[in-house]
């Protein structure tokens, strides 16, 4: 294999192991000035290979091997001179090829056993049949619209938020909390609250909201006409309870006259 | 000089259609320097100016409007989506304090409380940060005053309380008895 | 339960706006699953669908499209616009040598494959410069180990990949040339 290296010069353009290459037929010929350009150009020897069978306009199902190996030979001898690390698989590509063409010099054994019927290039022509697939595959995949060559993706800002995200909060958050509480500082005792208590504070809250806003209400006009009777006494209970905490004062001019609810601090704000 | 296709004179449709896909696909706000920089032709900086109006009203009433800010122009999203936006988003929002979390219990369950009721149960003092996190939800309104010195206000739970916690009313709230029940299950361990 | 304003229930054109300003706004591709979450209702699907072929049917004809990709629903913009696009663009994106292409062709059609696989069918190695490309742009990744000596990553492409060149499958891909196509296409270079 390691021949004479490959010499280029005005008389005889391409030597291979010292024997002018314009022998070789003249479909199969390729310019040596082009020689820098193409190994650039090929992928490796599957590459180079394809690229001289199409050029030599032969079946790749029928490969002259002879031509074909010679002609691969001057490709590898140039790379070999300029680049060596690229020729490893290329020059394991040119033993296989120097085998393939010397199994078909052989005569073929008079019994074919299943094996050795096999034509010698099958191996290579479905490697090569694959890798033309593969490169012609390359192409449709460039070809592709792809975002950022042919699209671009489509992002509006999101708005800034009014306010940042807020925690949540369940109602069994809640509960865990006064869970908290209760290990901490005894207080179930004092602040056992039922369900029931616990409709008389909302009405509490309530009705001190309405008199916030409203300053002094009837008392008839805490009571929502047609509510249901359970809701009036909760509501009643509430005003009771307010009463009792001081949070309200109720007004009676005279006897039988409206009642009047006031905040507490109405009441002291205000001389009656 | 050369003839590709954008390079013949576009006409203001074209001009809009090509503002508009710049600046959805813009990550920031586009300048109208960079808005006048897609063409090849020198545009008008009036006309463009008069497209971008043209495109604002064209977006009105939709999700997303295109705004001018300090930067340029931008597309953006209106902050009526944003709920819908955030049900994707998977980060999880911040956890309240302890402290917050038990002054909101103690305002939801005994209500209405004062500052010193709460102090009284929790066995701390209650910073007024809470308070106001609590005000600024929007969870919790000063009712009133308690008639004592320094007539200390009265907190209680607001209706978006109970609309935040899906709650229609107190009432609905896990009532304590059974959280007596929970706390002698849990010290039982 | 509650009463906020996004819990009653939108009408088809209300939806239409929110799924728009959702997929504008969008950084990643939404899925129809992703869609119905944006709603606190439970939303029919069927619904949804023929509310985005109307949304993808209203663009038509704008800078931007809503195509439905691999991981989903997404607006990009058209091939058409891209020539202006691109003149604000700093940089040009990236273009990939034939051994990059070739790399990823095999992995597309032939996954998943080590890179000994990638190997025999070019028949030259494979640098690892290749292989971090692909995996650097999130088009290809390990999926796994094949069980032989040296036990050699399994690389196959992503969602992303699929994303980034509009397919939902890799079906979509371009059909791989028969055996007498390839030669046919041999002889016709």
């Amino acid at each position: 294999m390691a021949g004479e290296a490959l010499t280029l010069d005005d008389r005889s353009p391409v030597r291979l192991y010292g024997e002018a290459l314009e022998k070789l037929p003249l479909d199969l010929y390729i310019p040596p000035d082009a020689l820098e350009v193409f190994l650039d150009a090929f992928q490796g020897p599957l590459d180079l290979l394809l690229y001289l069978i199409r050029k030599a306009n032969v079946d790749i199902l029928d490969i002259p091997m002879a031509p074909l190996t010679a002609q691969y030979l001057v490709y590898v001898e140039a790379m070999r001179s300029t680049r060596l690390e690229l020729a490893a698989e290329y020059l394991l590509m040119a033993a296989m090829l120097l085998e393939i063409k010397s199994r078909m010099l052989l005569p073929k054994p008079p019994r074919e056993s299943a094996d050795e019927g096999e034509d010698p290039r099958a191996e290579l022509v479905r490697r090569l049949i694959e890798y033309e697939q593969m490169k012609a595959a390359a192409i449709a995949l460039d070809a592709l619209p792809r975002i950022q060559r042919e699209h671009e993706w489509v992002g509006v800002q999101v708005a800034e938020r009014i306010a940042e995200i807020q925690p949540g909060v369940s109602a069994g958050d809640l509960q865990l909390a006064w869970l908290a509480l209760l290990r901490h500082a005894n207080v179930t005792r004092h602040h056992s609250v039922t369900r029931d208590a616990l409709s008389v504070r909302e009405f509490m809250s309530g009705i001190l909201r309405r008199l916030a806003d409203e300053g002094s209400l009837r008392f008839d006009q805490l009571f929502e006409a047609g509510a249901p009777a359970a809701q009036m006494v909760v509501n009643f209970l509430a005003v009771l309870e307010l009463a009792r905490e001081n949070l309200i004062e109720l007004l009676q001019i005279e006897a039988f006259a409206p009642i009047y609810v006031r905040h507490a601090r109405t009441a002291v704000a205000e001389p009656v | 000089m050369s003839d590709t296709p954008e390079q013949q004179s576009p006409n203001p449709s074209d001009i809009k259609r090509i503002l508009e896909a710049a600046l959805l696909a813009s990550q920031d706000a586009l300048t109208a320097g960079e808005l006048k920089r897609l063409f090849e032709q020198e545009l008008d900086a009036g006309l463009i100016r008069r497209l971008l109006d043209e495109l604002r009203e064209d977006w009105s009433g939709r999700g997303v409007e295109l705004v001018q800010v300090s930067s340029g122009w931008r597309f953006r999203t209106r902050t009526d989506v944003q709920p819908y936006l955030d049900r994707l988003k998977n980060e999880k929002p911040p956890r309240y304090s302890r402290a917050v979390m038990e002054t909101l219990a103690i305002i939801a369950y005994r209500q209405p409380v004062t500052r010193g009721d709460i102090e009284d149960i929790r066995g701390v003092s209650v910073s007024p940060g809470i308070i106001k996190a609590l005000e600024g939800r929007g969870w919790i309104d000063s009712v009133g005053y308690r008639e004592v010195p320094g007539r200390p206000a009265l907190y209680a739970t607001t209706r978006r309380f109970l609309d935040d916690l899906g709650l229609r009313t107190l009432a609905e709230l896990p009532p304590l008895a059974e959280l007596q029940k929970v706390m002698d299950f849990n010290d039982a361990r």
